[in-house]
């Protein structure tokens, strides 16, 4: 292919979340001379979903609290499908990366009136230790992350979308990897001596998701495609109160704060009764997954308010309360025309966070030389449920980690390889693909991914739904692939966008429904209504998806407790 | 229906108009999403996060700038019409998506990002929340870069090269961080011909900013210190 | 976007600021005319027209609309931030507009 | 000049605050002065009594050329593309105009 522009970079880095611009702080600290370039499919520090962190991130810091509790609670979380040695320094880097985000980068976290850190309470911690910034912490961590790698030099590639993963001619490690620049429309290939795949997952193929718009588990159907393993992809964790209004607005999907079921609210069904105490004694305040099912299990009853949700509301509490408490909730609401404080506002569960990802090691190594894995994209730290506030500390502590080994790397052992032309040309084939066809109804095909999922795949499975889901899931990819775009300008083209994000979109959902199917146990995020027990925690294991001609497949592996076995404690 | 008219093009462009259905829960981004989505393919935009937070999302609404996944067609439609176009003072790089490269580069040239006084400390300083100087930095810390208020200034578009709101804003919330080593820096970052002084007060800025930040008290506040450093013979 | 009071206040003081900065030099080339006492008072005769005078109470508004409002700027540049700094606009306002109901009632006296 | 601009922001302001004070006695006089009829005499009368009164007249004027040849500068730098040193020549040219003629009625009315 000549028609492609081509670069070099010694680090490339995919993503500016809170992986991806720690990553490349990092590894521009241990070498400074480091050619590092950041290639994001949104804006630098703009896009992802690390922005968007609302309650805060958890680090053992708080008088009392201990690494052990926190890896507990994060293994009791994870109902013991955690990798322990992931979890483990997990727990004992967020401690380290709060104090750098502080005092290194100028993050500036609540602090109690003594002047020392305020720590809040979070479901599933046995002590409060989540960090945070009001309830807008992400926004705090990725304006300080972006504007110092903005300071050195980093290159920077925006709206640069990553399509596919380039091995070498020999195939025994990465090249580097084929872009699109989306303002221009044309393809880029830069050749790198190591790669980071921070794309952050993100479930965005359920009828209601919580993350930002720019994500598409692009990087998780490009790992699937390089031929890595990917491990508990059943894993989805479902929010409980996300707003719904309709499915021609944006805001659907869009989370409520927690806090509120915390503060007391009441969640009723269509006919404005309360349901919560059906499912647990602790009624609205049970966990999220727990509350997510009791919902869905009413709303498949049919007991749903005008939009097929059902409703949260504050109004039996102090109205004074709740604007003061929730004042960014509030407004937040009333902007796109709800009233929180005094109404009814109909809400659904929401797919929230994917706890599975790319296997990786305790040094974000992946199983192919040259590729290396952090933040949402991977799987392990978090088992089958991850705690709330765990979701960042695991993104800002692996990207970090990753930064330094790829830094190591890229001086011992990494080099610029040739890449496979055929498998550069092959992507550019599959990304020109639509562009060849008779325009196809792309709407209809997302709106259908998105009720398959929900419907078949989502908070509440069986094998029959499952089995459905796949069938369903392979008949869209197919369709999918005849589906063609107008051939207009290619510069910026959001509709071509579209259909490369359902792409990536299909084939990891393919991934879900396999894991999902061949799990038959219900724990943390995965619940089988056809195997509602828990099984044997003492034999659990995980699953590993890989992709072979196009074809998924799905072992399992034990799970290694490392550090403590089930019915034991280290705290 | 909705008369939606968007600007089609780069800095040469006109408007063409779409009719969308009017929906209780819309959005500006909904429009323009309908737009793209059901009427016309090529339309380009840009939105990220939908809530608010990321800042990627801000066009000008009937002659407004404004953050669009937040704000409610029903705020403001004009007799049944709404006019969109790329945020002003910026580059445009295709129809409502603007450059911002511009706006992150004045950022930096404010020297808008912290240098540390004590970048290996193992613990994070003890400050107040009641310190005057951290109530200061609190209340213009939470920006999200939205550019609303560099398209809503008229200094930036009378003198391109003028920092802007943001730029000083987050230039006033480092001088007021007790645990920021380059205080001189800063300020001398900001008193350069472009920046606060060119300020006139006309708070466009304030009026617009979506989350409620004063920039105007920032700019002020950084006047005042480089007015007393320059007197001084600090700078 | 610009349909508030602060910028209005902004575009007022400008505005008077330039009309004043034009009038100044005639003013000052009036009162050298003193040198020659007759042509002063030849000058004053013509002043005092009414037309004239409705002239100068605008200026000397607008000298008082710069004077205020030009205070109030320099309030906000050099004292802590005053969350009634937009009260003052008002204030400043109707300083001047005294003055000039003051210069009206006066001259036409 | 490095930091020309803030230089020239702090000579405004400081004129300005120059200027206050006198301009508040200026329109107390012009209030006093003006019912009944303005002549040559009556001014003169006034203003060459007492030292006083040429001095802040004096002062005004060298604070009124200062901050008026500044602040249209500034007004022309953004309401014209007039830019470059030219400006600030004219700047200048526009200061000693002012302060020309004013130093004539100040020596006139002394
Ligand atoms: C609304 C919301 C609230 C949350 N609240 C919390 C919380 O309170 N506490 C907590 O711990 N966790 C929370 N999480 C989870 C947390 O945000 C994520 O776990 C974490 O931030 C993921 O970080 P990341 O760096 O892996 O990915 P992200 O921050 O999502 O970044 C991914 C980056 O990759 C880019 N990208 C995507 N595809 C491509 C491509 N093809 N090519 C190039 N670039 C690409 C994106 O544009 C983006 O820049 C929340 C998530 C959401 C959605
Ligand atoms: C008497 C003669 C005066 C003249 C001819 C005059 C003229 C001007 C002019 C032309 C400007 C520029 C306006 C702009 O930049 O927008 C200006 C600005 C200013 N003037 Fe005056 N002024 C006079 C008196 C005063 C007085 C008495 C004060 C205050 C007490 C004052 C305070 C200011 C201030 C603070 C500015 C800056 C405004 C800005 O930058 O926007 N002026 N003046
Ligand atoms: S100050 Fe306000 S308007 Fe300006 S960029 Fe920040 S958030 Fe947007
Ligand atoms: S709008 Fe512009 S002029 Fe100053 S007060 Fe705000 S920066
Ligand atoms: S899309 Fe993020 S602020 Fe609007």
């Amino acid at each position: 292919m000549s028609g492609i522009e081509r670069h070099e970079t010694e680090l490339l880095i995919l993503g500016s979340g809170g992986a991806g611009l720690l990553a490349a702080l990092h590894a521009h600290d241990k070498d400074p001379s480091l050619e590092i370039t950041i290639a994001v499919k949104g804006l630098l520090g703009k896009s992802g979903c690390t922005r968007m962190v609302q309650g805060g991130y958890n680090a053992a810091l708080a008088p009392g609290d201990s690494l052990q509790r926190h890896f507990m609670d994060t293994i009791e979380g994870g109902k013991w499908l955690n990798h322990q040695e992931l979890a483990w320094r997990l727990v004992e880097g967020a401690v380290e990366r709060i104090v750098e985000l502080e005092n290194r980068w100028g993050c500036f976290f609540d602090r109690n009136p003594d002047g020392k850190l305020h720590f809040k309470a979070f479901a599933g911690q046995t002590v409060d230790r989540t960090v945070h910034k009001g309830d807008l912490t992400g926004i705090e961590i990725i304006n300080r992350l972006a504007e110092q790698v903005w300071a050195r030099g980093i290159k920077r590639l925006e709206e640069h979308r990553a399509l596919a993963l380039i091995p070498s001619r020999e195939g025994e490690q990465l090249s580097g990897v084929l872009l699109l620049d989306v303002r221009t429309g044309e393809f880029r290939f830069i050749a790198a001596k190591a790669v980071l795949l921070a794309t952050g997952g993100g479930p965005t193929m359920y009828l209601y998701h919580t993350p930002s718009g720019d994500k598409s588990c692009d990087g998780l159907a490009m790992a699937l495609r390089a031929g890595l393993k990917l491990r508990d992809m059943e894993m989805v964790q479902f929010h409980p109160t996300g707003l719904i209004a309709g499915k021609d607005t944006r805001i659907t999907g869009t989370i409520i704060e927690e806090g509120l079921r915390g503060a007391g609210g009441h969640i009723l069904d269509g006919a404005g009764e309360r349901f919560m105490h059906k499912y647990d004694p602790r009624n609205e305040r049970a966990t999220r997954d727990i509350v997510s099912r009791g919902m869905y299990d009413q709303m498949r009853a049919g007991k749903t308010g005008p939009n097929g949700g059902v409703f949260i509301t504050m109004k039996h509490l102090d109205p004074a309360m709740v604007r003061r408490q929730f004042k960014g909730m509030v407004t937040r609401c009333a902007d796109v025309g709800f009233d929180l404080v005094s109404g009814n506002v109909e809400v659904v569960p929401t797919a929230h966070y994917m706890m599975g990802g790319v296997v990786f090691d305790l040094g974000c190594r992946t199983s192919l030389p040259g590729l290396f894995a952090a933040g949402e994209d991977t799987g392990g730290v978090h088992g089958a449920n991850r705690l709330g506030g765990n979701g960042v500390a695991n993104s800002t502590v692996y990207g970090g980690i990753a930064g330094e080994t790829m830094a190591t790397f890229v001086k011992s052992e990494g080099g610029i390889v040739a890449p496979d032309e055929a498998a550069i040309e092959a992507a550019v084939a599959d990304a020109l693909r639509p562009f060849s066809r008779k325009p196809g109804d792309l709407n209809d095909i997302r709106e259908r991914l998105y009720r398959l999922m929900w419907d078949d795949v989502g908070i509440i499975r069986d094998e029959a739904s499952l089995t459905r889901g796949q069938k369903a899931l392979d008949d869209l990819a197919a369709e999918l692939g005849e589906a063609g775009l107008p051939d207009t300008a290619r510069a910026f083209n959001l509709t071509w966008a579209d259909w490369l994000s359902l792409d990536s979109l299909i084939l990891t959902s393919r991934a879900i429904a396999a894991a999902a199917l061949r799990r038959d146990d219900s724990r943390g995020a995965h619940y089988r209504a056809d195997f509602p027990e828990t099984g044997s925690l003492e034999r659990s294991e995980n699953t590993v998806v890989t992709l072979k001609e196009n074809r998924i497949a799905v072992t399992t592996e034990p799970v290694a407790f490392t550090r403590v076995r089930p019915g034991q404690s280290l705290a | 229906m909705l008369k939606v008219e968007i600007w089609r093009g780069t800095e040469e462009g006109r408007y063409e108009t779409y009719e969308v259905p009017s929906q209780p829960s819309q959005t500006v981004l909904d429009l323009v999403t309908f737009v793209q989505r059901k009427l016309d393919p090529s339309l380009a935009y840009r939105f990220a996060c939908r809530v608010g937070v990321c800042g990627s999302c801000a066009m000008t609404v009937n002659d407004t700038p404004r953050w669009t996944c937040r704000t409610h067609v029903q705020k403001v439609v004009e007799r049944g019409r709404v006019r969109i176009a790329p945020l002003r003072n910026l580059p445009i790089v295709k129809d409502l998506a603007t450059d911002m490269v511009p706006f992150f580069d004045k950022g930096q040239e404010a020297k808008g990002r912290f240098i540390p006084s004590d970048a290996a400390a193992t613990s994070v300083a003890e400050i107040s929340p009641e310190d005057p100087k951290r109530k200061e930095a609190d209340a213009a810390i939470e920006c999200i870069g939205c550019a609303v208020c560099y398209a809503a200034c008229d200094v930036v578009s009378w003198r391109p090269e003028y920092l802007g709101p943001a730029a000083l804003n987050r230039a006033w919330t480092l001088v007021s961080d007790a645990r920021d080593s380059d205080r001189i820096g800063h300020l001398q970052a900001v008193a350069d011909d472009a920046g606060c002084h060119a300020c006139h007060g006309h708070q466009n800025c304030v009026e617009h900013c979506p989350v409620g930040i004063n920039p105007t008290r920032s700019i002020s506040g950084l006047k005042r210190l480089v007015l007393m450093a320059a007197v001084r013979g600090r700078l | 976007m610009r349909n508030h009071p602060s910028y209005r206040a902004f575009l007022v003081h400008r505005l008077s600021g330039i009309a004043l900065a034009l009038f100044l030099p005639a003013h000052l080339i009036v009162l050298g005319l003193a040198l020659e006492t007759a042509m002063l008072d030849g000058f004053l005769d013509w002043a005092a027209q009414p037309a004239v005078k409705a002239a100068e109470t605008i200026l000397v508004i607008l000298l008082a609309l710069h004077l205020f409002g030009g205070l109030r700027l320099l309030a906000i540049e050099l004292l802590p931030w005053s969350d009634r700094q937009k009260d003052w606009i008002g204030w400043a306002a109707a300083a001047a507009l005294a003055v000039g109901a003051g210069f009206v009632v006066r001259s036409f006296a | 000049m490095k930091r020309l601009e803030l230089w020239l922001y702090i000579a405004q302001r400081a004129s300005a605050l120059v200027l206050a004070p006198l301009v508040l006695l200026h329109l107390g006089v012009i209030l006093y002065a003006v019912a009944g009829g303005l002549s040559a005499s009556e001014i003169l009368g006034r203003t060459r009594s007492t030292w006083m009164w040429p001095a802040a007249y004096g002062l005004f004027v060298v604070a009124a050329a200062v901050h008026a040849a500044i602040g249209l500068r500034v007004v022309l730098r953004e309401w014209t593309s007039w830019r470059d040193r030219s400006l600030d020549l004219a700047t200048l040219g526009i200061g000693l105009v002012l302060l020309l003629l004013g130093l004539r009625a100040v020596q006139a009315i002394a």
